[in-house]
């Protein structure tokens, strides 16, 4: 899984394409002719990590499925700079219906599918950890137990950004969010033990359960595509940045991600039926420090003065899911 | 033909008859005994194509029905009371996307005080949501509207709310007669979606609407329940000719002719109505009964033209507007132009209160003699309120009113009444 | 209209009672309805059903006030809950138990009754004989048959056939079959001591 | 459809929403010289003939190498291979093998017989050009190629110059340098052998040339005075190393001292080595930190037993044994006298000191300047004198085959333009692409591939190349090692990494380009871009 360094070629398989490869081992979003589900002219904000996750992902759906794909969307960002009236920037049947019934929508579009005889056409649920881990969570854990034919995508940017960036329960600890402010003596988000959703994803024993980040094209569509394959219910857990509620540079929502990973504070990993199959190993390790230094929402920890202890907090968790998952060549998986 | 059957199973039987796609189940009493018989249907196979979905919430049930309906299929559920409340966020959606689900609701109580009767609470709560709301006097008219509702969401893209008395119509055993397959088929085309989600014709569904076009979506959502009002009386007279019933519309007078005084009301109260206007009339009472069984859209032309001759109304209701009084008797007053005065708002069988031929007869008489009051409780314990309320005058910490009332009429939960 | 009420405890079929009554009813070309005190009760506790029979569509929803008629499937209820509020002077009372309306302490509450209204059978028996369980149901319908003669055993054993199946429905049958003889050799026996 | 007003909308029909008006900075595909190809002194577009020999087109990867030089046989070979100094690559594992990819290439070119493209046409000019050493051919070539009639006037016997009578046969077998002067003459360069020219303006104009290029490289081995018994054996190294392609090899005996510290020193070592000599010992007044001879070639001396004695200094040389003394660096580095003594054991002493450059044939040439024995030229090669231009040992620069070589072709533009009445005036180059500009995460981690040597004890008895080449594998393999850096090699991140879909993909060797209607200006593209060939430049309003 993950990135497998093909010495002969210049990148091996780490850029989106790679002339050098032959054109079937080169990626979706490489090819001329990949569907741009997610189409230009949306209004998300400038190096938006979920425009791109989503672009990916539906891609990688559609080339896999011959075009036969239905989305069901969860109200947020993506919902909201997607499909502004008068325009829509989706190129496939597409529906949004609520915050909290992504899940259920699609498992109905699934039912009526299936009672049409209409099965070879496939069905998507997306939303941010919002929709999904928070007041999407009782739909999602419904469709998982029911094991509806349904790929449910989370896109991860660890807050609620539609609305101006509040804490959700996929806000990492010391976080600084609107409603997780920067002050007092324990600034940011509470270091509580989260929420874990690809974990209780796995505890439903559903066919199929990911992780992957818009750091990792390759790996993404590889997971998509692997989706795709199974029937069932299925959960693709994306980690997406997000320049505007996270506070880095927009042209760093890729390097972010891939930190989130190298730092092992974002385990990468695939699972069928409730087990760890495959896990993306961390090429280069990066102490934590890398990851939070960029962004502004974990400022407090360096200035005035540096939290050390906070940042060694963090630090263990990340070194936990590296001995948990073992993400580290030689650690045990 | 002809069965003596429970309520349920004979919306049951009108459900499958009219070939549901998907149906989506989440129980919760009294609604319960119509899903579980559809369950029944779609496991035996003698209902198929189907698929029966177990959902984890109403919430999640009336989701499910919204993709499912997106994606072509005809749909069905069925709720009440809480279930209804936990769903209205989404029952709001299906109506705003115009996707013609159909739900049965068996009306029943809201809590707090929890509270498994009858009464109209639930559907009055959602009357403003978008959906066609129409209510069954017998189980007979419970059986046919089902029909006629798929009819007319499937032809007007919205979706409409079958209202039938919890535990009255759904738990009462009596004579139905169930149509033939070929007929209903006759009466209901194959419902043809006004929007699908369909790959080879891809459209985003339930776009984020600003102010620059929110005003007219939501005046489209008016304008076709005016057309609805227009198509529900053609259909109902269809229905007529086909089925040889006359249920339906939007609304039933008895004996109105000469009346002076009509009664309006809604749902399985009107058998009994109807019973105690006999007697008045035996009695020479110029008295009849206004039926209203569509509630939404409002047939306000139709009531005023029923209300015209009418010296004085009362609006027998089973729901409480609180802080103002009747919900149904408001809408009465605007088809009553010029003489709201004289309607009477009658709150009766809050919670599974009987409502009984002799109460009526005794609030109908104060009515006709002119002594009704604009806002009457039938049989409320008014002692037991004044002891509740001068408990809480005297102590701080009266304790939970519900239990406190209770103590007071001294109930027993088993009691008929 | 004639009007049924019938008492009894969760468990013992007091509303299946009323349905199959009026399935009964129905079955001989009348009117019926049929339906529960409307209650979350659980089994053992108080439970009373309905059901009304009449020759024209039967509009009224209101509770059976004035019972033409009465069916106590358990005499402990008689001095909990008022089974007998309402009743009409002549109306019938079958009542399931082995002991007299004297023995069960109603004796002069049924004194302006008409004696041949009035009837007692130990249905739980014949039930347990038959069925195997104490659900005298059926039996006590047949009783009520018997008594009022206002509908005949086989309507009731259809009824009983249109609930049940197979063994079940028979075993209750036969429990039916049982109890209508033995209310007629009552009745009999009644009017030969008159004779007398 | 008659789909509901508004909720429902027809697909992708945002495309008329233009983002990008929230643009402040823009992306810009840019072209960055490569450090391997600015630190060429042949000038070779280094990663522009990798790029082909990446894709397994070694023939275009050699046409592309031998627009600047012709004979990619001898530099794999011989070349110091500044590029790889410089390649951005060593700052990430090690430097890209350029060296041996170059070799590889011309090995292959030698194997297929590939030839050079014949001339477009005649330009009717005649040029005359002094010396078939690496500048002079470098010079015929371009010049052929560029239509003018060319004839080489060669002093010696054979052609080639230092790189056959300088560089020994064990680093350039002389099948390969025969082959590529072969391949050059094959363009229709007249070479005339042992044609010494006494006076280059008679030469001239008894030919009437229209222009010259003097390349006639510095054979001359310096001497110093060091007292010296008539009997004791006292050789330079350039005579030595040229005897070496004679019929009479030198008579060096089983004893040689070596007596400098260039390049030239360590040849005469290893080749004394190889002629026989048990010992072979190198004297140089400094330490091996000051060594001017290229590190490289002091190891594969040692390798091969060359002894070297530091800091030293030759007082006398007697019949069969030499005086030294021992120096000391002072603190300018310069070596000082210690008055130490020590004696030497040696058949022969051989002076390596450098050489200097035949000049007689540039006497009374007017507006000609000589600065300290070599020929004052312009930055476009031309002496004083015009129409007189001159290359290599002889005007002042570096020493090597390569740059010698650069000047070839350098003068050749020159010339070219003269004749036509015109200056040539050189492209102005792009700005350097330096390492701080790489997103190296997206290369592959991938070693250098060390190039096969000949086990030592072959490399001390024969003159059997030392360093072999590559096969096709790995110099494929090394070549891909390349980075591309400073330009656009069609990876398609940035069309991948786009949020907005406002990169256009121009499909294979197309590369990219922006679609400024929807780009909003993030810098993704920029940031993920392997090769640093995207810019971001602030919008001017």
């Amino acid at each position: 899984m993950a990135f497998q360094p093909i010495k002969f070629y210049q990148t091996g398989t780490f850029t989106v394409g790679n002339r050098l490869l032959p054109p079937e081992t080169r990626s979706v979003q490489a090819n001329m002719r990949r569907t741009n589900s997610l189409n230009s002219g949306h209004r998300a904000c400038q190096g938006c990590g979920e425009a791109l996750g989503a672009r990916y992902a539906i891609d990688a759906a559609m080339s896999a499925t011959a075009n036969q794909l239905v989305a069901v969307n969860a109200t947020g960002c993506l919902e909201v700079f997607s499909t502004p009236y008068p325009e829509t920037s989706w190129q496939i049947p597409w529906i949004h219906s609520l915050f909290g019934n992504a899940a259920a929508v699609a498992t109905g579009v699934a039912a009526a599918l299936k009672v049409k005889n209409r099965k070879h056409v496939r069905v998507i649920a997306q939303g941010g950890d919002g929709g999904t881990t928070d007041i999407g969570f009782g739909c999602l854990s419904g469709m998982f137990e029911r094991n509806d034919d349904v790929l449910y995508v989370c896109y991860d940017n660890e807050a609620y950004m539609n609305t101006g960036v509040q804490r959700s329960s996929a806000t990492p600890p010391a976080a600084r969010t609107a409603t997780t402010m920067a002050v007092g003596s324990e600034p940011g988000n509470v270091f509580g033990q989260g929420k874990n959703l690809p974990a209780i994803a796995m505890a439903h024993e559903i066919p199929y359960v990911a992780t992957a980040t818009i750091a990792d094209l390759r790996d993404l569509e590889y997971k998509v595509k692997r989706a795709m394959e199974i029937r069932g219910a299925r959960y693709l857990h994306i980690f997406v940045s997000c320049p505007l509620g996270w506070g880095h540079e927009s042209e760093l929502s890729i390097r972010i991600a891939r930190l989130a990973q190298e730092t092992g504070l974002f385990p990468v990993f695939e699972a069928k039926r409730g087990e760890v199959t495959g896990v993306s190993k961390i090429r280069r390790q990066k102490p934590v420090e890398d990851y939070l230094r960029p962004q502004k929402r974990f400022a407090h920890l360096f200035a005035p003065s540096p939290h050390v202890e906070t940042i060694a907090a963090i630090q263990a968790i990340a070194d936990r899911n590296i001995r948990r998952y073992g993400l580290l060549d030689g650690a045990a998986a | 033909m002809l069965k003596q059957i429970e309520g349920s199973q004979a919306v049951a039987e009108a459900v499958a008859l009219c070939r549901p796609e998907v149906i989506c189940a989440y129980p919760i009493s009294p609604q319960t005994h119509i899903v579980e018989a559809l369950g029944r249907m779609v496991k035996s196979r003698a209902l198929a194509p189907c698929e029966f979905i177990n959902v984890e919430s109403e919430f999640a049930a009336m989701s499910v029905a919204i993709g499912a309906s997106a994606a072509g299929a005809r749909t069905y559920t069925a709720t009440a009371s809480q279930g209804l409340l936990f769903m209205s966020e989404a029952v709001f959606n299906a109506a705003g996307l115009g996707l013609p689900i159909v739900m049965t609701v068996a009306n029943r109580a809201i809590g707090a005080p929890i509270n498994i009767w009858n009464d109209h609470t639930d559907a009055m709560s959602q009357r403003d949501c978008g959906w066609i709301q129409l209510f069954a006097e017998t189980n007979q008219e419970a059986l046919d509207l089902h029909i006629q509702a798929f009819r007319l969401g499937e032809e007007l893209s919205l979706p409409v709310m079958v209202c039938m008395d919890g535990f009255i119509l759904t738990h009462a055993y009596e004579r139905v007669d169930i149509p033939p397959q070929e007929k209903v088929d006759a009466y209901l085309p194959r419902f043809e979606p006004r929007q699908v989600l369909d790959p080879a014709e891809p459209v985003s569904i339930g776009a984020m609407v600003g102010p620059e076009a929110f005003m007219e979506v939501r005046y489209l959502a008016h304008a076709r329940q005016m057309r609805a009002l227009e198509l529900i009386p053609d259909w109902a007279e269809e229905f007529w000719r086909v089925f040889g019933r006359d249920t339906g519309g939007l609304m039933h007078t008895y004996r109105t002719e000469d009346a002076d005084t009509v009664v309006v009301a809604l749902g399985s109260v009107l058998g009994t109505v109807k019973d105690t206007v006999d007697e008045l009339r035996d009695r020479g009472a110029k008295i009849g009964v206004l039926g209203i069984t569509c509630f939404r859209p409002w047939p306000a032309a139709a009531v005023q033209r029923a209300l015209l001759k009418a010296k004085r109304v009362v609006v027998l209701e089973k729901s409480l507007a609180v802080g103002l009084g009747g919900i149904v008797s408001t809408n009465v007053r605007t088809s009553y132009a010029g003489r709201p005065d004289s309607v009477h708002t009658v709150i009766a069988g809050l919670g599974g209160r009987a409502i009984t031929r002799a109460s009526l007869a005794r609030v109908l008489g104060l009515a006709m003699e002119g002594e009704l009051a604009p806002l009457e409780f039938l049989d409320l314990d008014m002692g037991a309120v004044e002891r509740v309320l001068a408990r809480e005058h005297e102590l701080r910490r009266s304790g939970p009113l519900a239990e406190a009332v209770l103590r007071e009429v001294g109930a027993v939960a088993s009691r008929a009444g | 209209m004639f009007q049924i009420r019938i008492h009894g405890r969760g468990g013992q079929g007091v509303v299946t009672a009323a349905e199959m009554l009026s399935v009964a009813a129905f079955r001989e070309g009348r009117h019926s309805q049929a339906f529960p005190s409307f209650g979350s009760e659980r089994t053992g506790a108080p439970v009373v059903a309905f059901c009304r029979i009449d020759e024209r569509e039967i509009r009224l929803r209101e509770p059976v006030m004035r019972p033409d008629a009465l069916i106590i499937q358990d005499p402990t209820l008689l001095h909990q809950v008022e089974v007998f509020a309402g009743i009409v002077p002549d109306g019938f009372i079958v009542i399931n138990t082995r002991r007299s309306f004297e023995e069960l302490g109603v004796g002069d509450f049924v004194q302006g009754f008409h004696a041949e209204r009035l009837c007692t059978l130990n249905a739980t028996e014949m039930a347990l004989r038959h069925v195997g369980r104490p659900v005298p149901n059926a039996a006590l319908l047949a009783g009520f048959a018997a008594v009022t003669g206002r509908i005949s055993l086989d309507s009731v054993i259809a009824a009983i056939r249109d609930k049940f199946a197979g063994k079940v429905a028979e075993a209750n049958v036969a429990a039916a079959r049982e109890a209508f003889e033995f209310v007629e050799r009552q009745a009999e026996k009644r009017s030969h001591a008159q004779a007398n | 459809m008659r789909k509901p007003f508004a909720i429902t909308l027809d697909p992708g029909s945002s495309l008329a929403n233009h983002t990008g008006t929230w643009r402040t900075f823009r992306p810009v595909y840019v072209d960055r010289l490569p450090p391997c190809n600015s630190a060429c002194p042949a000038g070779e577009n280094v990663q522009g003939w990798l790029a082909h020999a990446e894709s397994g087109d070694y023939e275009a990867a050699w046409r592309l190498l031998t627009e600047d030089n012709p004979m990619p046989a001898v530099m794999g070979r011989v070349c110091y291979h500044p590029c790889e100094t410089k390649c951005n690559r060593g700052e990430l594992d090690d430097a890209v093998g350029i060296n041996s990819v170059e070799r590889f290439l011309g090995d292959e070119a030698i194997r297929h017989g590939w030839k050079f493209d014949a001339p477009a046409g005649s330009s009717g000019k005649r040029v005359l050009i002094v010396g078939a050493g690496p500048s002079g051919l470098s010079a015929a070539y371009h010049l052929a190629r560029a239509g003018h009639a060319v004839a080489v006037h060669e002093a010696g016997p054979v052609a080639g110059g230092m790189m056959r009578f300088g560089i020994p046969k064990y680093r350039l077998p002389r099948a390969v340098l025969e082959a590529e002067i072969a391949r050059i003459l094959a363009l229709g360069v007249e070479l005339k052998l042992n044609a010494k020219v006494a006076n280059i303006l008679d030469a001239m104009k008894a030919h009437s040339f229209d222009a010259a290029f003097l390349a006639v490289g510095a054979h001359i081995g310096k001497r110093a005075y060091i007292p010296a018994g008539s009997s004791s054996k006292i050789l330079d190294a350039v005579s030595v190393l040229r005897s070496m392609e004679g019929e009479a090899k030198p008579m060096l005996g089983r004893r040689v001292v070596v007596y400098g510290g260039g390049n030239t020193a360590l040849d005469v070592a290893r080749t004394a080595k190889r002629l026989g000599a048990t010992d072979a010992i190198i004297v140089y007044r400094r330490t091996r930190e000051k060594m001017p001879a290229h590190d490289s070639e002091l190891e594969e001396a040692l390798q091969e037993g060359v002894l070297v004695k530091w800091l030293s200094t030759i007082k006398q040389a007697g019949e069969s044994s030499l005086t030294v003394e021992k120096m000391l660096l002072d603190d300018k580095g310069f070596p000082q006298p210690t008055g130490e003594l020590e004696t030497l054991e040696a058949d022969s002493l051989v002076l390596a000191l450098g050489q200097d450059v035949d000049l007689s044939l540039l006497e009374g040439v007017p507006g000609l300047a000589i600065e300290n024995g070599v020929v004052k030229v312009g930055p476009n090669m031309m002496t004083g004198h015009a129409g007189i231009f001159a290359g290599g040992d002889m005007v002042p620069s570096e020493r090597t085959v390569t740059v010698a070589v650069g000047h070839g072709k350098k003068a050749a533009r020159h010339i070219d333009s003269w004749l036509r009445g015109a200056t040539y005036a050189k492209p102005a180059a792009h700005a350097p692409a330096g390492f701080d500009r790489l997103n190296t995460w997206y290369y592959s981690d991938a070693p250098k591939t060390l190039r096969p040597t000949l086990d030592t004890v072959r490399r001390q008895s024969t003159f059997e190349e030392v360093t072999q080449g590559l096969d096709e594998t790995n110099a494929l393999y090394e070549a891909r090692r390349c980075l591309s850096c400073g330009n656009c090699f069609e990876c398609d991140n940035c069309y991948g990494v786009c949020p907005d879909n406002a990169v256009v993909k121009l499909g294979p060797g197309r590369r990219f380009e922006v679609n400024y209607d929807y780009c909003k200006g993030c810098g993704l593209c920029a940031e993920e871009c392997p090769c640093g060939a995207i810019d971001m430049v602030a919008e001017n309003n």
